[in-house]
């Protein structure tokens, strides 16, 4: 079980390189939806023998959720704003990974920093969930499209979940699933955002929207 | 109260008038000439007395108010200065101050009048007199205040009667530093050279004489007198330290005084032939050395 | 207690019904003016009585702010404060009913009568309030209604930014106030006064106090705000904020130092460096303005120099055991308080009646309204003999007073502490004299000669509501002249108070220093009645000769023009030229050209000195600081999360790590 | 009760976006706010029982926030039906570039608007962190459209900003609260509930350094919502991009949800004797909020924004009060009440000066007093209460706050705290007298409007005169109850 729930860790990491490395918007979407994946298989594990129904019907909807709804939103999103399938960073895909990995170290030190009380079913699992939000932080800071920073907030979600994955068990099914909802209602808002901003300026370049400053005299 | 007796200010009003003419009489004797009769003076003020009067079509009340309140309260001033072995008429503590600020009251309405003609001489010649009395004034109140140190008495009559030939033994510095700084005071308020020379005759130049160009009659009668009456206030004061022999015999004492106004009023007299009127930016200058002094005064 | 509670509540009645009759007419007019008169006189009773000797009478009840109590005391200290603010907010009012009259169909004139009464009602609180809450309440509003009154001309670009600056001043100042009461407090809980106190450090609570009162009372150099508020405000409301509101700091500043234990020596010396300096530099400043209003507003920073002096002076002779120098200190200052009430109200009411009948307050401008305007002329006369320090009237008793006290601490003391007392005498003797050519220039120019513009020309003497404040005012000046000593007498209880001196001897000194003043009194009698018998002497003489009138002696000149009597500025001249360095006046002048010249001009201005070197570059400075940041928020998405995860980090690494 | 509360306006939510006629909606909205309102103060006669097995319970700060959030929402509505009657339906040009553009659909508004109250009275209820969580999650989304009522670009761009900055925000609140499952789980495994209440009980078995973290990354995700520096950027954007109804519910009501969310979690640290920890950084973050503040404030051009800065600087306010505990957090509690009442009263007097200036430029208005008699008053009345002037609350909640700071030798904050206040007043005294005073650049007829738009503002303007003067036992008792649970 442990290797398991390590190669899924390891695999969240991988991804969330992938997420930071690719150049073109498609591929990262389905970055993202891979880690949507990962997190339902990693619940799953971490419930390990204990396993309930209700658990099992949560990790599921949660993999469903953020591995098919919310990229096809992104995908919608994609299609109607018919942005260039660019990724269009404002710095280079090097800068990017190499961060990323500065990122990876930090993770790993504040990860045997904050030790889990109980024991951990593996000592990834905080470094890798740290990782991961931090990933999505950079790719919302680093990219220039509106998509793309949605898609960094996903990874940050996920990488929330990764880490939610962990206490879960201890989380009311209510809980869950409100915060369930939250994200997608908040990706959909999101969406539609997005749609209008095309509309409004025929494409999704955030560097576009800089109207509001402070004009001070 | 201290039981005065009204004689010193008797002597003054009888007297006042004669100091100009001494003065003028040295002046002229020095230049050579013969010079007016001692007595010239009261001739004028009574022929002043008998003219009649023009005034300004421009002047009002104030115009004519000016000579009366400046003589009134000079008359009142003179009331708290001793004379000789006579105590003055009424005296209490602090009253210098009263004294001075009588005079600061005549000459706040000196110029009033000076500008209600609307002249604009006039106007000038005023500006000039609250300029440079406003730097005699603190002059004049920190030589007081070297006197009050020094003496420990806060009125004019025990203040000068504490000074006798001891005191100069004692405090020579002191003494002398005030005189000098009263001098000083003493001839620019009353207009004499350096600071104003009251026998010029173009009104550009003039400080005090131009402010009462337009008075005539008993008004200029009053003003003369009153000019009389302000010098014999400031030399009476000046001698009063100048000159503290006291023989016991009031009287004696009195002509000493009257002696020591003889001279001081020749010392005037030869001041004023023997050096010409300042440039007008100079004279503040003049006034701060006599500040200085009384400040030095007060450091002995 | 009780007819000062039923005057706040006429001053309440006054407000609102002022407002409510806005569109009819006069009536809000009287509603407003019957407010405050009404209110005053009811208050005034208890007042006197408290004066007269009566015991003090306070009122506590519980109040639902933190730290607030409901606390009104009137004691000896607060009584003498309320009389002229009482007297002279009331005149005010009857003098505003007229003045306010020429602004109808033009603006609205309710407002300022609805502040007038706040403005009444929040000066009585603030000198009632036994509790720092409340106080602090009534002083702000103080501040508010008086702004309201001072922008009461908003449409004026000038009138606003004096509002804005006395509005910020104000503030400043009151936030010392807030720091100094909550230290006052910190020891026992509550905020009343009577368990304010202070252990140690009184030093920082006496500067505390002496910034936040400061900058009300016009201490230089936080006067800033005063040269702009006051002449830009209505000039009834100009007579209250300088005789009376800038008081309020003078009496904050006595309330403290009653709560600050014993007084210490430098506290004396400050004080009487504030006032040389606020003297000194207050009437020069006066001596350059050409604005009658303005000319005034920095006299009023004059005096208020004279009277920290006279506390600087008090609070010496406290230090050094000299009660009788402590006692005249003490009684000049507060003297002058009242004396200068009477007389700077009567000068700005003066001042009103001037610019509503010329609509100019240039001094320049004007000139031969002595004929035009007698009984202006003449109170204004007295003003400005009592505020230049002339005997017969008020303003010399006090003088005299702290002169006294100066002369004094020379005889008794040989200590060091003689060299302040000699600065305060000459530097009193130097004020007067400036005063005396500011005030010969200001009656002199604006009164006598011939009027220099058609305004003058054609100007009319003020109806009776504006002239009778004035007149009252003036008979004032000259009461007090005359008997002083009563006033002085009046006063043991409250010295007792403030300086902690034995009964036994306040009395005694008191009695010395009203014997003295009683002479005087006297003696300015006799001044008068001489100057009768001589004014007198002189008719009879002249109504035996010949008088006959012709145009003033032009020197020789063909046809002297009206246009070239002597001018404010240059009768000022020497005096500012002398003076130049600290003045920096401003001058342009377009001297005559080619061979027919026909036009040359010339203009002068003086600013401010401390707004222009100290408070303006401190304001850019600050400014420039700022303006650092600002790039800070400069619209890009990316960068704002990017603040959130460098923070955020931050945060982990110092923490965790 | 408490559910009624809930479910009242979630429902008549739901039901506003599908009701057809204005009247009708309109009303319902109205009725709602004012059913809400009654309820709320219900609340303070009959202590309303906690139901979700204490999930949802309303304690002294739940119910400060919860009824503070109804007054306003109450006031808002009537101002709002009048705003919706008046703003023109069809397309229309915008004053400030000229484009054409048109309004949302005023059903998804109002509906928006109501589940927006919902959520906020969520956020005051509940008592069970993760709860808590969504609950101001949702008030994100239901807000967001609120912002983009109008819709051209700026809008937009404000509306963007807010979502993206916020989730993000909000994200590291849910680590944070997920960090303090972790700190409350014991070795042996046993864990304690995330109710507020358990969480303080045992609050000395908490796993320190988790604890602190999930304070910091709270504070930030919660800081990002409430507005305090460095997070506060999309703040002056939608504030200043929102209509003004939507404005003041943000700045008076969200901002308040906000920092609760921080209370909460202040409370348990402070149960956990961490409070040295804690209040150090909120008397970081709250004198950054203010400097911040102060920078923007100095020389600002566009009065919503301006106001929208003000809010900064008074969450700033907030914060040090609460950090430096003791009597001063009494004063930050009773600060909520005044700045929320005070600012929201601004915030829509200020769409009145809009309505009918047409510009949010300081420089273009000028004489309010003159054109808009009412609103101006009221203008200046806001102004004086918001920068701290008696007679007016905000003077009574700084000066204990400062209080507190002396008490406990803080001068260093005391100092940093007056001066910043006293540089945010001349800043603003400047453009807001210079708008209400004078006379308008051009004459200005001033179009008739509803009265409710003036009515709205003046029954906000009471409030904040009266607890200026007096403030009642009762509420007085609560503060001290709230101020009790955060010592």
């Amino acid at each position: 079980m442990a290797q398991v729930i390590n190669s899924t860790l390891v695999l969240l990491v991988l991804s969330g390189f992938t997420l930071l490395g690719s150049s073109r918007l498609a591929a990262c979407i389905r970055a993202v939806a891979f880690q949507g994946m990962l997190l339902g298989l990693l619940a799953i594990c971490l419930q390990g023998a204990n396993v309930t129904m209700t658990g099992l019907l949560l990790a599921v909807t949660t993999a469903a959720v953020k591995s098919v709804l919310l990229p096809w939103l992104l995908l919608r999103a994609m299609r109607e704003a018919e942005a260039v399938r660019e990724v269009e960073p404002l710095i280079s895909f090097n800068v990017s990974i190499i961060a990323g990995a500065a990122v990876l170290i930090l993770s790993l030190w504040l990860g045997q920093r904050l030790q889990l009380p109980s024991q951990p079913p593996s000592s990834l699992l905080v470094p890798a969930a740290l990782f991961t939000c931090l990933t999505g932080m950079i790719v919302i800071v680093s990219r220039r499209k509106a998509l793309t920073q949605v898609m960094g907030y996903l990874a940050l979600e996920n990488g929330v979940y990764t880490f939610g994955a962990a206490v879960a068990l201890r989380l009311p099914v209510l809980v869950e699933l409100g915060i369930l909802l939250d994200v997608f209602v908040g990706v959909f808002v999101m969406g539609i955002a997005i749609f209008h901003i095309s509309r409004e300026f025929d494409h999704i370049d955030t560097d576009k929207l800089v109207a509001l400053t402070d004009h001070l005299s | 109260m201290i039981a005065g007796s009204t004689i010193p200010l008797i002597i003054a009003l009888t007297l006042a008038p004669l100091m100009q003419s001494v003065i003028s009489r040295t002046k002229a004797i020095v230049a050579g000439r013969a010079g007016q009769q001692i007595a010239q003076p009261y001739r004028d003020l009574w022929k002043l007395l008998q003219k009649g009067a023009v005034y300004s079509d421009t002047s009002t009340w104030i115009f004519r108010m000016g000579p009366v309140v400046t003589l009134a309260s000079l008359l009142l001033a003179l009331a708290f200065v001793p004379f000789g072995g006579f105590h003055s008429l009424a005296a209490f503590s602090g009253d210098f101050i009263f004294v001075a600020y009588l005079m600061a009251l005549g000459r706040f309405f000196t110029v009033a009048a000076a500008l209600d003609t609307g002249s604009s001489f006039e106007g000038m010649g005023a500006s000039r007199e609250v300029t440079f009395s406003s730097f005699a004034e603190p002059a004049l109140f920190l030589s007081f205040a070297a006197l009050v140190r020094y003496t420990g008495r806060l009125s004019l009559d025990p203040v000068l009667a504490a000074i006798g030939p001891r005191a100069w033994a004692s405090a020579a510095p002191v003494l002398s530093a005030t005189i000098a700084a009263l001098i000083i005071v003493y001839l620019s308020e009353n207009a004499r050279i350096p600071f104003d020379d009251p026998t010029t005759h173009l009104e550009l130049t003039m400080i005090h004489e131009v402010m009462v160009l337009d008075h005539s009659g008993p008004d200029l009668a009053m003003i003369e007198y009153g000019a009389a009456l302000r010098m014999w206030l400031f030399a009476a004061i000046i001698v009063g330290i100048a000159a503290p022999w006291r023989s016991g015999n009031r009287w004696v004492d009195t002509l000493i005084g009257l002696a020591a106004m003889l001279t001081l009023a020749v010392a005037t007299g030869l001041i004023e032939s023997s050096m010409a009127r300042l440039r007008l930016l100079r004279i503040p200058q003049l006034l701060l050395v006599a500040i200085v002094l009384s400040a030095l005064a007060l450091a002995f | 207690m009780a007819g000062l509670l039923f005057s706040f509540i006429l001053f309440g009645v006054g407000a609102v019904a002022s407002l409510v009759f806005a569109r009819r007419g006069r009536w809000s007019s009287f509603a407003g003016a019957g407010g405050v008169i009404l209110g005053c006189t009811c208050g005034i009773f208890p007042v006197l009585h408290v004066v007269m000797g009566a015991p003090p009478q306070s009122l506590r009840v519980a109040w639902d702010v933190p730290y607030g109590t409901l606390y009104l005391t009137l004691d000896p200290l607060a009584a003498f404060f309320l009389i002229p603010i009482f007297l002279i907010a009331s005149l005010a009012a009857l003098y505003g009913t007229e003045y306010l009259e020429v602004y109808r169909g033009r603006k609205e004139i309710a407002p300022p009568w609805f502040f007038l009464n706040i403005l009444t009602a929040s000066m009585t609180a603030v000198i009632l309030a036994h509790n720092a809450i409340l106080f602090l309440m009534a002083w702000e509003t103080m501040a508010l209604s008086s702004f309201f009154l001072v922008t009461f001309e908003d449409e004026k670009e000038t009138t606003r930014q004096a509002g804005w600056t006395y509005l910020v001043a104000s503030h400043t100042g009151t936030a010392f106030l807030l720091v100094m009461f909550i230290l006052l407090g910190r020891h026992n809980g509550s905020l009343d006064f009577d368990h304010l106190s202070v252990s140690s450090g009184s030093g920082i609570l006496f500067a505390l106090a002496l910034v936040g009162f400061g900058v009300k009372a016009g201490f230089i150099p936080l006067h800033v705000w005063l040269p702009e508020a006051h002449p830009a405000a209505p000039s009834h409301i100009s007579a209250i904020m300088s005789a009376v509101m800038i008081k309020t700091g003078i009496y904050g500043l006595l309330r403290v130092l009653t709560f600050l234990g014993p007084m210490q020596a430098w506290w004396g010396l400050v004080l009487c460096v504030i006032g040389l300096s606020s003297g000194i530099l207050g009437v020069l400043f006066a001596l350059a303005q050409h604005d009658l209003k303005r000319l005034l507003a920095y006299h009023s920073v004059e005096n208020i120099g004279i009277i920290a002096l006279g506390l600087g002076v008090g609070i010496i002779g406290v230090s050094t055991g000299q009660s009788f120098v402590a006692v005249a200190g003490f009684a000049g200052a507060l003297l002058h308080v009242l004396n200068h009430a009477l007389f700077k109200g009567l000068l700005f009411l003066d001042a009103g009646n001037i610019s509503h009948a010329t609509h100019t307050r240039e001094i320049d401008q004007l000139g031969g309204l002595l004929r035009r305007m007698p009984a202006t002329a003449t109170t204004f006369l007295i003003g400005a003999a009592a505020i230049s320090g002339l005997p017969p009237l008020n303003g010399f008793v006090s003088e005299f007073l702290i002169y006294l006290a100066s002369f004094r601490q020379i005889v008794s003391t040989q200590t060091s502490s003689i060299v302040p007392m000699l600065a305060s005498i000459s530097g009193l003797a130097l004020i007067g004299g400036l005063a005396l050519a500011c005030f010969t220039k200001a009656f002199g120019i604006v009164f006598l000669g011939q009027p220099r513009n058609e305004c003058a020309e054609h100007a009319r003497e003020v109806g009776f509501a504006m002239l009778g404040p004035a007149l009252v005012l003036a008979s004032g000046c000259v009461l007090i002249g005359l008997f002083g000593a009563v006033v002085v007498e009046a006063m043991k209880p409250l010295i007792c108070n403030v300086t902690g001196l034995m009964s036994a001897d306040v009395e005694r000194d008191l009695a010395e220093a009203g014997n003295s003043i009683a002479r005087i009194g006297a003696f300015t009698a006799c001044v008068i009645v001489l100057v009768a018998l001589l004014a007198l002497a002189r008719t009879r003489l002249l109504s035996l000769r010949k008088v006959s009138t012709a145009p003033t002696w032009d020197c020789g000149y063909a046809n002297p023009s009206a246009r070239m009597q002597y001018t404010a500025s240059s009768f000022a001249n020497p005096l500012t030229e002398s003076f130049a360095m600290l003045l920096q006046t401003r001058e342009t002048l377009t001297g005559v050209q080619g061979l027919f010249p026909d036009k040359a001009e010339f203009h002068s201005h003086t600013d401010d000195l401390f707004r222009n070197r100290l408070f303006e570059p401190l304001f850019h400075t600050i400014g420039r600081a700022i303006a650092v940041l600002r790039p800070l928020q400069q619209g890009r998405v990316q960068l704002y999360v990017l603040y959130i995860a460098v923070v955020l980090l931050v945060l982990l690494l110092w923490q965790i790590g | 009760m408490i559910l009624l509360l809930l479910i009242l306006p979630a429902g008549a939510g739901i039901i506003a976006f599908f009701l057809a006629s204005d009247r009708l909606r309109r009303s319902l909205l109205v009725l709602t706010a004012s059913a809400h309102f009654a309820l709320s103060l219900l609340t303070w006669f009959f202590q309303p029982a906690p139901s979700m097995a204490g999930w949802l319970a309303e304690d002294a700060l739940g119910k400060l926030v919860e009824t503070l959030t109804s007054v306003l929402f109450f006031a808002v509505s009537f101002y709002a039906v009048a705003y919706l009657r008046e703003e023109q339906r069809e397309a229309h040009s915008d004053f400030e570039e000229g484009f054409i553009f048109s309004n949302a659909r005023e059903a998804s508004f109002t509906g928006c608007l109501l589940l927006f109250l919902a959520a906020m009275t969520l956020v005051a209820v509940s008592q069970q962190l993760a709860l808590l969580w969504v609950a101001v999650e949702a008030t994100t989304l239901a807000s967001a459209p609120l912002i983009y009522f109008h819709r051209h670009h700026r809008s937009l761009e404000a509306t963007w900003k807010y979502l993206l900055i916020c989730s993000v925000g909000i994200a590291l609140a849910l680590l944070g609260v997920f960090f303090l499952a972790v700190a409350a789980t014991n070795p042996d495994g046993s864990t304690t509930s995330m109710v507020v209440r358990d969480l303080s009980q045992n609050a000395r078995h908490l796993n320190v350094p988790w604890v602190k973290a999930a304070f910091i990354l709270l504070l930030v995700g919660y800081g990002t919502k409430m507005g305090l520096a460095p997070f506060h950027t999309w703040l002056p954007d939608a504030h200043s991009e929102a209509p003004s109804v939507a404005s003041a519910l943000l700045s008076g009501a969200l901002l308040n949800c906000a920092f609760l969310g921080i209370l909460r979690t202040q409370e348990i640290c402070v149960a956990g004797g961490l409070a040295p920890f804690t209040d150090q950084l909120l008397l970081i973050f709250g004198l950054l909020s203010m400097a911040v503040a102060a920078v923007f404030i100095l020389g600002q051009t566009d009065y919503k924004r301006m106001l929208a800065y003000s809010s900064v600087e008074h969450m700033g306010i907030l914060a040090v009060g609460v950090g430096l505990g003791g009597a001063a957090v009494f004063g930050s509690a009773l600060h909520m009440i005044n700045h929320s009442l005070t600012k929201a009263m601004l915030f829509l007097v200020a769409g009145n000066i809009l309505a009918v200036y047409r510009t949010k430029s300081t420089e273009g208005v000028a004489g309010v007093l003159a054109v808009l008699p009412f609103s101006g008053a009221l203008w200046l009345l806001g102004f004086f209460a918001i920068t701290g002037s008696p007679p007016f609350g905000i003077f009574l909640s700084e000066f204990a706050i400062l209080k507190g700071a002396l008490d406990q030798g803080q001068t260093l904050v005391a100092i940093i705290y007056l001066s910043l206040v006293a540089i945010i007043l001349a800043a603003m005294a400047g453009p807001a007298l210079a708008m209400a005073q004078g006379n308008p650049r051009e004459p200005i007829t001033p179009p008739v409007r509803s009265i409710a738009l003036r009515t709205a503002p003046a029954m906000l303007a009471v409030g904040v005169l009266l607890f200026g003067v007096y403030i009642p036992p009762a509420l007085t008792r609560v503060l001290r109850e709230a101020a009790h649970l955060l010592n």
